[in-house]
Formats: C-alpha cells, structure tokens, sequence
C-alpha cells in the first residue's frame, strides 16, 4: 500500500509521532490486498463481505438521520467510519448492530438478513460493539466484567445456577480465558479491582477486551480512542491490528484523521446521514466530496500543500 | 415503666410471623430491586396473588392446602409473567408506578362484593387452613420456651409451629437467593442493573433474565402472601395494599440491597425497632410519663409509622447501602 | 449541607405537633371496639347572610346498621343485608352503635320516623349511608337533616341512559377539574426535577385538612379557609423542597433514589397528618347542606358544585396561559427542558423549581379542598386519589402541564361515565388500566413529544 | 491579580465523579476584548473548562476570576448577571419553546431590552426571523447553532463562551459561524472558543490554549502554535502542519 507507507514516512519525519512508533510493533495485515480491485466510490461492491447494509434508513421525527443505499464491510480488514458530528455514524452503528431499528431497509451479516434482530442475538452471532461513552459495569469487578463476555454459558441458566456442579467447570474454563485476553491488554493485575475505579483509558481497553471474550467475528467500536491519552492510544492501535491479524474484521468510528491513516485499510465517510466517499484512507483526504463534506475548505489546501511538498 | 416486658416484647417481635413476612417478600423485592435493578412497587400484588391463590382453591374449590400452596406458586408465576410481557421494557420509574397500579387493580378487583362467592369480597376468605394448624406436632396451646431474667421467651404451640415453618421457609430462599446471586445468572442480572445496552452487547438476553429475575421474586412474594394467610388462617383484601409493599421495600433497604442476608437482618431489626419503639411509648404514655395532650394509646402506632417514613428517608439519603452493604457495591446509586 | 434534609424533617415534625390538635380520638388506650357513633342534628340555615348555620341536636333518633354491599369507592350503597346493630341518640344528639362482625362493609341507616316533626334528611337518597370499616377502625357517619322538606337526588335508576350519562359526565368533568388541580403540580415537579413524587398523594391530604382546620377548628368561612390552606400549601410545598429535595439535587442523589425518599416522605406525612387529624372521615362546616340546585336539563347542580367547576376552570386557564405567555411561565417549561441551559441564560434554577412546588403546593391544596367538599376530608383522601392522578399526568404526557389537564379531564368523565356499563366498585380499574398501556405503548403520553434518542 | 484579564481561570481542579477529575490544575487568562481559542484531543477537558469556569460544574481546587473579582463556585445566572454568555454544545436551544421564545429567554434578565436586542440579533441571523414561531425541536442543525448562538447574544454579553460552535456544521455554515465570531468579537465581546477544528479556529483567535488531560500543554499565539511541530504532531493533526 504505498500511499499508507508515504504517510508512514512523513509521520516519521514530523518527529516520531503517533504513527512513527506505530512500526514498532508489526502485525500481519491479511487484508492487505482485498481491496486491490475495489472502486472508490461509495457502495462500491467488496470481494467477501462480512456486513452488507442496504438502502437503509431512518428518521427521529422530521429530520432523516441516516440514509445509506448501500454499504458493504469487507471481512478481515479494519473499516474506518469517518464523518462530522452529526453525520450519523453512531446511529448507522445503532441501526447495523441492531440496537435501534431502520424505518426501512435491510441488513445483511455473513449472508444473512439481520434486520431487526434483537442485538443480543447479533452479538451471540459474533457481531459485537463497544460505546462511544464506555459500558463498563462499575460496580462488577474486571474479571467478572470480562467474563461476562463468555457465550453459552450453563450457569447463565436460572435452574442451572442453583446447582454450581453444573457449570464450575466452564466457568473455571472461562476464568482462565479471561485471564490469558487480560494478560494480552497487561490488566492481570487489576483483575480484582471494580471497573469504576479504571481510569478513563483503562475502561476502553476493558470494554475491547471484554468484547474479544465473545469470540466476535465482527468487532464494531464507536471512538475507540475518544479520551484516551496518546501512549493508550499506541497501545489501543496495536490491540486493534492484532485483531485484525487473528482473522477479526473491524469497524470502527473516529476523528483523529492521524489514527485513521495509520490503522485502517478503508475508510468510509458520511456526512448528514449519507455515504459520500469510500476509498483507502490516503485518497480519501484528497476527495473533493469529503474535503467539502468534512474536511473543510481550509484543510483542502492544506492537503494540496502537503502533496506538493 | 415494665421493661422486663418491653425488653421481651421487643425481642420476640423480631422473630414472630409479621417479620417472617415481611423478610419473605423483601428477598424477593431484594432480588429485583437490589440485583436486578427492577422497581418493583407492587411486591403486594405477588403477595396477593399466592393468599388468594391458596385461599380460594382450597376454600371454593375445595383442594388439599398441600395443592392450594402449589396453586399459590403457579398464580405468583402468571402474575409475573403477565407484568413482564408487556413492561420490562419500560424505564425504572415507570416501571415502579405500573406495578403499583397492577396491585392496586388486584386488589380493586378480589375485594369486588360481586365476587364475594369467590373470593370473599370485603370479608375475605377465613378458615381455609386448617389442616396446617392439624400438622402441628405441638400442643398448639401449650406453652413452650423459657424466661431468662427479665425476659419472657414463651410462645404457644401454634406460634412456634408457625414461626418454625416460617423459619425453614427464610432459611430456604436465603439459600436459594445465595446459590442465584452467586452463579453466572446472578453475574448477569447485575450486569443488567449497571447497564443494559453493555449487557444487550455482551449478547444476552434482557428480556429473558428480567422476566427471569421477575419470576422468581414475584415466587417469593407470593410465599410471603400464603404464610401470611396460612398462619393467620384468613385472607383479607385490605391487608394487600401499597403501605406492605413500601414497608417490605424499608425492610429490604435497612438490611442492605445487594446482599443476600441484607432482608433478614433488615427484617428482624425493623421489627424489633418498631416494636421497641412502640412498646417504650406505650408504657411512658399508660404511666403518664408522656401527657396524653400529646400523644394518647392511639397515637403511639402513628408515631410509630412515622418513624419508619423517616427511617426510609434518612437511610436512602444517609446509608444507601443500609447496614450490611457495601458503598460500592449498592444498587440503587445515590448518585447514579 | 447534608445536615439540610434533617432539618427539613424536623421542621416538618414540628409543623405537625405545633397545629392544635383534633380531639376527637378514640379514648381507649387499648385496641378499639369497632364502634359506628355520630352525633345526630339538624341545620337550621342562617337567616342573615353571613351568619353561620345554627344547629339542633336530635334526641331518640333510631340508627340503625345493616350488613352491605358498598361500591368499591364505599360511595354508595348497592344492597343491603340484616340489621347488625341499633343505637339511639343522646340528649346531646350523639349515638353509637358497637359492631360485633368486625371489619366489612355496612350501611346506616336513619329511622324518619323517630325525629321530630317537621325534620327530614336533606337528600332523601341519603337516609341510608355506606360505612366501611377496617380493622381496628371506628367511623363516624354523618346525616344532613334540614327542618323543612327534604329533596332528592338527581341520580335517579330509572332515567333514560342518556340523561344519566350527561349527569355522570358533568360529575365527571367536575371531578377531572379537581384531578387536574392535583396533576399539575405532580406534572411540573417531574417536568423540571425528573422526580416521581409518590408522597405528592400526602400534599393532596394536607391541603384538604388544612381547610378543615381553618373552617371547622377555627371557625373561618370556607372559601377563605380553602385560601389560607392555598397560601400553606404553597409555603409547605416550598419548603419541602427547599429542605428536602434542594439539597438532595446538589448532592447529586439519583432519581430513583429520590423517588424512594418521597415514599418515606409520604410514609412520615400520612401518618403525621393521622396523628393530628385524627382516622374520622369529616366534613366542611359550611356547605355541607345546601338545598337550592340550579337545573339545566336533566343536569341540575348545587351552587357549591357550580362554584367549584368554574373556580378550578379558571384556574386552569390561568395557570395554562401563565405557562404559555408569562417570563416566570417561560422560565419554568424552560427548566424543563434543559435546566443546565438555563441556568446558562441566566435563569436562577433552583429558584424556579421552588415556585414550581409552591405553584402546586398551592393548586393541589385548593384541589384537594374542593374534593374535601363533595367528598369528605379523611387521612387517606390522598392515598386514593393519587394513582388516578399518576393516571392522568400520564396519559397527557408526564412532565407536560397542558397534558395533566387534559389527562386529568379525560380521566374524570371517563371514571364516572363507565359506570353506566361498569361496576363502579371497581371504576378505577379501567383507568389504572390504560395508564399501565399508555405507559407501554407511548411513554411520551398522548400529548407528549416524543425524544430523539442518540 | 492582572487587571487587564477579564477572565482569569486558575489551577482549576474538577470533574463529573468523585475520585475522578477531567481537569487537572489547567489554567486560561484571557484580556479585555480577546478572543482565545481553546484546542486539544477529546477528551482533554475542554468542554469541561468552560463548564467549570460558568459555574456549572464544582470545582474542587483553583479559582476562576472575573474583572479581579473572586468567581469561582458562583451559580451559572449571577455569572449571566454579570455579563458572561455560554453556548453549549449540544442540546443548546429549549425545544418546546418557539424561536421567539428562546430568544427571549437570552434576555431573560433584562426583559425590557428584548425588542431592541431582538431586531439586532435577528439582522445578524436573519433566518430566525423567518421561523420566529417554529418550536425550536424542529429546527435543523444549523438553524439550532444560530438560534443559539443569537439567544447569547440577546443579552450582550462582555465575555462569550462557546462550546464548538461549528460542530456537525457544513463548510458553508461553519465558515458563516467564524465570520461571525469574529464579527462578534470585533464588537468588543471578550470570545472563549472550544474547537476541534484547530487550524480555522487558530486562524482567528488571537492565542491558542492546548489542554491535554486537564493540564495546559501548550499555549501561544495561533502561528505560534501553529509552527510547533510539536503540536501540530500530538494535538492539531497533521492537516495542520502546514500552516
């Protein structure tokens, strides 16, 4: 990808910032090549979708929040969602993992139509989302946040739960999981304190740890990095391409520009309620569209200067 | 002053059948109150449904108690069932004022005079259990327990019959709530009190664990309601009515929501302070200690509820987390 | 600052000792008979405007008290049983009857043939009266006796369904008016606070027996007595906030939380208001008898109850048009909507919603005194109206003024109206019914605006 | 004290939960007449300053000063009374009040000043004039900013504090929004401006906060801040290099 590694050059010569020392840690990227004969536009077709929205949209009284024709998420890559505030991402997010309905159209995930089904069922099929403001549950301890995660539980059962014989084994098997996904993100040492007592960083690491539990196949996270100091940030960056190097697809929601470039293999922009660009993150920022949808015609020139130089 | 008489009245009060009730329906308002974030405001309702459901099959239809018991059950179950459908999905404040009207139309509709046949009207249902008074292996009129000093620790037969199988009863749904709280169920449904969307995410079913939660607190509702009409031998409609449901509530609080002997140790200390409180009144105000412009023999029971108003607000406002909780572990979150 | 709610409390405590008490308790220190007692006398009405009813005992009145089927509101009798128990009155016109069956429904009823001549019972459909008793419980009955001829009732059985229901239906919009007095306060608290109030049940009863202080206690007229009791009713409702929920709103006690101090709030009320007043259902020294009714149609209305209907109409109107056109009427559905975005415009927040509560400390008093006149004042008046009340803040939407009056309007004619088809013991049931749907299927209330999520 | 600052916000310390603060001792000084902007990652604390500093949030540490008068803890309506206006994000108009409604809740301590207030503030957003009667909770985002940022301007404020104002904006509205912040700040109006989009709102203000994690990063003029790569690197984007 030689426009992402121009980026990564000139991130380096800034002085070693965020995406210099993003190198350091090298993850395999499978979706490397997917994307090699897609066309930058929006709805442009993908060669294995995992996710597939069409002409979806919906309406909070007058006002038309979200209305997409088509979007397609490719499996095994990392899809940035990009946009204005109040462009509609989260409630496109909502409307995808089914926590809000569309007044009309459908959504398709792994080659099935999921339009309202209820989000547990979606997250038991392997579709799982973080929030913007993160859901840790303060008063639980991070353990038992995290193995909150686990599916098919027997002890989730009422009956079974009177008899612990029924389900210690999986829970034991459980626990032991949870402690290996938290050794990954270095929390084992918080293990026991209560998830209100994590800072601001460490819930959002917490909320993306917990969703790995539920062995997703899809992993949607609205602002991963909203509020979380840049050395979080590397670590959070990391976390998510490894994802992606286990065979996860990943949608995520941002506005740092810097941490879109660096992590994702496609981006997509919206902007009041509608998809006006798709494309890989470099030729995205030169888009007329988005420039005039989001970037604002200051930074277009920018831009220009910026490839001149 | 006899204080011999207060010290026993007091202590005995903790122990006798009012508290056995009352800690019964406030496990079951500490399972959806206090694990599962559920405002449940209509814990008489459950209540109701078992009295009434044990008290009719056995007096009009005429089925053995052991079947009327089991009736009890299935009716608290419907109830639950029927509540649930249609407003576990409604906000907390909401959901509390929907079930007070739910047990208020119960109520409403079992004291219905043209029912009178059926469920007794205004009367109630009497007399329908007599066989538990028959199981008694005491000598209901004798005297059994002992005196210590001062204190008088004596009950009849049929008391401590009645206290003993309400005891049983607590010892059962204290173990049973204990063995729920503490399974993955229980992990889920507070889960669910912190934050349903992280739950819904995490891919469980809300629904499913509320209506779950709801259920099996409604049941011990509902045991609650049949001891109540069991040891008293009678149903009467307008002892079903909001004030239980919001003295169980104390009851719960006082103890501590989210913790599993919180009901009984709530249970027991609210009786034994009301009745403390009650008997020290009634003393100073026979022995002229109080002037009956103030407060006459009447009186003394009002002040007495009073006192449980403030006692409510003083411990949501002061200890949330009422005696045996821990602050950072309560459910209902002064600060949420 | 958290010693603020204590003092609250204490202030509220003392209020409640430091009115002059109601004599009337039951003496006995020990658990009361059921007793039936009243006192038997008739009005002679005051010849010179101004002046105030005169009234005669009645020696040898025979009362009698008969097993009974009352409608679910113990309003009204709907069959009758075997004669229970006798009394007779005293020189002094007073009687007792001791009830051996214990709790249940009754009737009373009052031998015309032993008064003296020339004395009749006011409303001739009144010479029998429900009587419910609960457990431990001693009521006194009440029977209007005129010197003079009698009239009857309007609500006659036998009258074509139609005319019965204009009746029902003018009832009913009386009784609305007086739940939509009640609802607006319940309304604006949740409005600007986010508060369910459940004691708001105790400020319905405290206005209705402030008047009956004021005018039977302390022999005031009762149109002022209904005043002075506005002007405390706003002062309390003032004060329980400032007291109570101010301090709990700046330390920042959840909702829910707030929602359960007001059941204890309404626990401590009740029972403070019992203490004083005493478990006797009582009436209005004034309008309790009043014989001239003014007819339109098969209507045919009192001027108490003409006073009343307009009265609360107007008021209505006025607080809707405060609402709508007035700064203070802005400020206050400025709250709420968004009360940080007040106080940013410079709105003194705090001080809004202790007008809110003294604004329906103020109307739920009066409210409650008008009910206090067609009904009786009693200790739980509060109780039982307050889940009609929840019901019709409801359906107009909760937090919205100009819904709780058409919810509440709704509500009364549809209570008294369905009582053509329905049993009226169970009329509340319809409406907690729909409440609970309402609830369900559009939280937002009928005249709600529904609220963009995310 | 300096008694040229208009608004000195010292050492503050705050936050929404106990145990946990969003500011961490930053600090902002601003002239009579200036108009600074205050940048940084989400999260930093921004918003939260202007909370803080209008007295909507307790602070449990520093102080906040106004013309060398103490401020700090003082409620949002005496801060009104003193002349200072705040424009939140979201949620910045009543929605069931009309839009003449609004506007005049902005003078709502000064109500006789309403029609002459009303007249310039309308010649400024002409478009509020159109729907004078519309409820506010219908209007489109734009027109919600406008309305929002004129219901400030109702009372003239001396010192205006605005939170993003050009969030969820197109271009075209966003650059109208700059124009007029400056306009509004040429008039005399002391501006505190909240802003993601740093580069245009740098262009206009006359110095720059950077808050990172409560604290002050970086503070300067805009070029300033605009040529330290630095800054450009951790908290502008590099979009913003260039400039």
């Amino acid at each position: 990808m030689p426009a992402s590694d121009a980026d990564f050059e000139r991130g380096g010569t800034a002085g070693g910032g965020a995406a210099g020392r993003l190198r350091d840690t090298e993850w395999d990227n499978p979706a490397e090549h997917a994307f090699d004969d897609c066309l930058e536009q929006p709805g442009s077709p993908k060669p294995s979708p995992i996710l597939v929205a069409h002409n979806i949209e919906r309406r909070f009284g007058g006002l038309i929040a979200v209305n997409v024709d088509t979007l397609e998420i490719q499996a095994g890559a990392i899809t940035a969602l990009i946009g204005p505030n109040g462009a509609g991402k989260t409630t496109l997010f909502n409307l995808l993992s089914g926590f809000d309905r569309p007044d009309m159209g459908e959504v398709v995930f792994e080659g099935e139509r999921v339009t309202n089904v209820a989000p547990h069922v979606l997250a038991q099929r392997g579709m799982v989302r973080t929030f913007q403001l993160t859901k840790v549950l303060a008063k639980l301890t991070v353990l038992e946040n995290m193995k909150l995660g686990g599916q098919r539980q027997s002890g989730e059962s009422m009956w079974r739960a009177l008899v612990p014989s029924m389900w210690r084994g999986q829970e034991q098997a459980l626990e032991a999981k949870a402690l290996e996904v938290l050794d990954e993100f270095n929390m084992v040492h918080m293990k026991d304190e209560f998830a209100g007592a994590l800072s601001g960083g460490q819930r959002k690491l917490l909320e993306m740890a917990r969703s790995l539990m539920t062995e997703p196949k899809l992993i949607m996270l609205d602002e991963p990095m909203a509020g979380v100091n840049p050395a979080l940030t590397q670590s959070l960056l990391g976390h998510v391409k490894r994802l992606r190097a286990q065979g996860i697809s990943v949608v995520f929601v941002e506005h740092d520009m810097d941490v879109v470039r660096d992590i994702s293999d496609w981006v997509v922009v919206m902007a009041e309620g509608v998809v006006v660009a798709e494309g890989r993150a470099a030729s995205v920022g030169k888009n007329p569209a988005v420039i005039d949808a989001y970037l604002g015609t200051s930074h277009a020139a920018l831009s220009e200067e910026d490839g001149n130089g | 002053m006899d204080w011999s008489l207060i010290f026993s009245n007091t202590l005995r009060s903790g122990i006798t059948q009012t508290a056995i009730i009352y800690i019964l329906a406030a496990i079951g308002m500490n399972l959806h109150v206090g694990y599962t974030g559920l405002m449940n405001f209509g814990q008489v309702g459950f209540m109701a449904v078992g009295a009434y459901g044990v008290g009719i099959s056995t007096s009009y239809y005429g089925l053995p108690l052991g079947v009327g018991v089991l009736i009890g059950l299935l009716c608290g179950l419907v109830l639950a069932v029927l509540l649930g459908m249609p407003t576990l999905r409604l906000r907390a404040d909401y959901l509390g004022i929907v079930t007070i009207a739910a047990a208020e139309i119960i109520r409403l509709v079992v004291r219905y005079q043209k029912l009178k046949d059926w469920s007794g009207g205004t009367n109630g249902i009497n007399g329908f259990a007599n066989d538990f008074q028959e199981w008694n292996p005491l000598t209901p009129s004798a005297k059994y327990g002992f005196e210590l000093g001062p204190l008088n620790l004596r009950f009849t037969g049929a008391d401590l019959w009645e206290m003993g199988v309400g005891w049983l009863m607590v010892c059962l749904a204290v173990f049973v709530m204990w063995r729920l709280v503490n399974s993955p169920w229980g992990r889920v449904l507070k889960s669910i009190r912190e934050d349903e969307n992280a739950a819904r995410a995490m891919g469980k079913s809300i629904f499913r664990f509320k209506m779950q939660s709801l259920v099996m607190g409604g049941l011990f509702g509902s045991l609650a309601g049949m001891f109540f009409a069991i040891s008293n031998n009678s149903v009467q409609p307008d002892n079903y009515s909001r004030a239980f449901t919001f003295f169980a509530l104390t009851v719960a609080i006082l103890g501590g929501l989210g913790r599993v002997w919180g009901p009984v140790l709530g249970g027991v200390i609210f009786w034994m302070l009301l009745s403390g409180i009650e008997n020290v009144l009634r003393e100073a105000v026979s022995d002229e200690k109080i002037p009956t412009g103030i407060m006459d023999g009447v009186q003394v029971g009002q002040v007495r509820f009073m006192l449980v108003g403030i006692g409510l607000m003083s411990l949501m406002i002061f200890r949330p987390q009422g005696m045996i909780g821990d602050k950072r572990g309560i459910a209902i979150d002064a600060r949420k | 600052m958290s010693r603020w709610p204590l003092i609250g409390i204490f202030t509220a405590a003392f209020l409640a000792l430091a009115t002059p008490a109601h004599s009337d308790h039951a003496a006995s220190a020990e658990e009361p008979a059921q007793v039936v007692s009243g006192k038997l006398q008739y009005t002679v009405e005051a010849t010179e405007s101004g002046g105030k009813d005169d009234r005669v005992p009645v020696e040898g009145g025979v009362v009698e008290v008969l097993a009974a089927t009352l409608s679910a509101d113990a309003r009204s009798v709907e069959s009758l049983g075997e004669v229970i128990g006798t009394g007779i009155s005293a020189a002094d016109g007073s009687f007792q009857v001791e009830l051996p069956a214990g709790p249940g429904d009754y009737a009373v009823r009052l031998d015309l043939e032993s008064l003296p001549e020339g004395v009749n019972v006011l409303d001739s459909t009144k010479q029998t009266l429900p009587l419910r008793i609960a457990d431990g419980q001693s009521k006194a009955v009440l029977f209007n006796l005129v010197l003079g001829d009698g009239g009857t009732s309007n609500v006659g059985a036998g009258d074509p369904w139609y005319e019965r229901m204009a009746r029902l239906a003018v009832n009913g919009l009386q009784f609305g008016l007086i739940i939509g007095m009640c609802a607006i306060g319940l309304s604006l608290i949740y409005g600007t606070t986010g508060l369910v109030n459940f004691a708001h049940s105790e400020m319905i009863t405290l206005g209705a027996v402030l008047a009956w202080m004021f005018n039977v206690t302390y022999g005031i007229p009762l149109i002022y007595a209904a005043l002075l009791a506005m002007v405390l009713g706003a002062l309390a409702g003032a004060l329980v906030d400032r007291g109570l929920w101010r301090p709990l709103r700046r330390r920042n006690t959840g909702l829910v939380a707030m929602s359960i101090v007001s059941i204890g709030f309404g626990i401590f009320m009740q029972y403070a208001i019992l203490y004083q007043f005493g478990d006797r259902p009582s009436k209005y020294a004034d309008y309790a008898v009043q014989r001239k009714s003014i007819t339109f149609g098969p209507i045919s209305l009192s001027p108490k109850e003409i006073i009343i209907m307009s009265l609360s109409a107007t008021i209505l109107v006025l607080v809707a048009l405060g609402l709508r056109y007035t700064r203070l009427g802005k400020a206050m559905r400025a709250v709420s909507d968004n009360p940080d975005l007040a106080a940013s415009t410079g709105v003194d927040v705090d001080r809004i919603i202790t007008l809110v509560w003294a604004l329906g400390g103020a109307l739920v008093s009066l409210g409650a005194a008008f009910q206090g006149v067609t009904e009786t004042v009693s200790w739980t008046m509060g109780q039982q109206l307050l889940l009609l009340v929840f019901a019709s803040v409801t359906l107009g939407g909760l937090g919205t003024a100009f819904g709780a009056m058409a919810g509440s309007i709704f509500v009364g004619i549809a209570i008294l109206v369905s009582t053509v088809w329905w049993p009226s013991e169970l009329q509340t049931v319809p409406a907690l019914f729909l409440m609970i749907v309402i609830l369900m299927v559009r939280p937002q209330g009928l005249f709600g605006r529904r609220e963009r999520i995310g | 004290m300096d008694d040229d600052l208009v608004i000195h916000v010292d050492s503050v310390v705050a936050g929404y939960v106990p145990g946990v603060n969003i500011l961490n001792g930053a600090s902002i000084e601003v002239a009579a007449g200036e108009l600074v902007g205050v940048l940084g990652p989400n999260g930093a604390g921004k918003s939260t300053m202007l909370k803080a500093l209008f007295g909507l949030l307790k602070i449990h540490t520093g102080s906040v000063w106004l013309r060398g008068e103490e401020v700090t803890g003082m409620k949002a309506n005496q801060l009104v009374r003193r002349g200072i206006g705040y424009v939140p994000q979201i949620n910045n108009v009543f929605p069931s009040l009309t839009v003449d409604e609004n506007l005049e809740m902005g003078c709502y301590q000064n109500p006789s000043s309403y029609r002459e207030r009303r007249t310039e503030v309308l010649s400024i957003f002409p478009r509020l004039g159109e729907r004078n009667s519309a409820q506010a909770g219908s209007l489109s985002g734009g027109e919600r900013q406008m309305l929002a940022m004129g219901r400030a301007l109702m009372m003239q404020p001396s010192v205006l504090l605005l939170d993003e104002p050009s969030a969820g904006l197109s271009p075209v509205l966003q650059d109208q929004v700059f124009d007029r912040v400056r306009e509004v700040n040429r008039s005399g109006v002391a501006i505190i401006m909240v802003e993601q989009n740093a580069a245009r709102c740098l262009q206009i203000c006359h110095r720059g906060y950077v808050l990172d994690q409560g604290r002050n990063a970086y503070t300067g003029t805009g070029e300033e801040l605009l040529s330290d790569p630095k800054v450009v690197e951790l908290y502008l984007g590099t979009l913003a290099k260039a400039r």
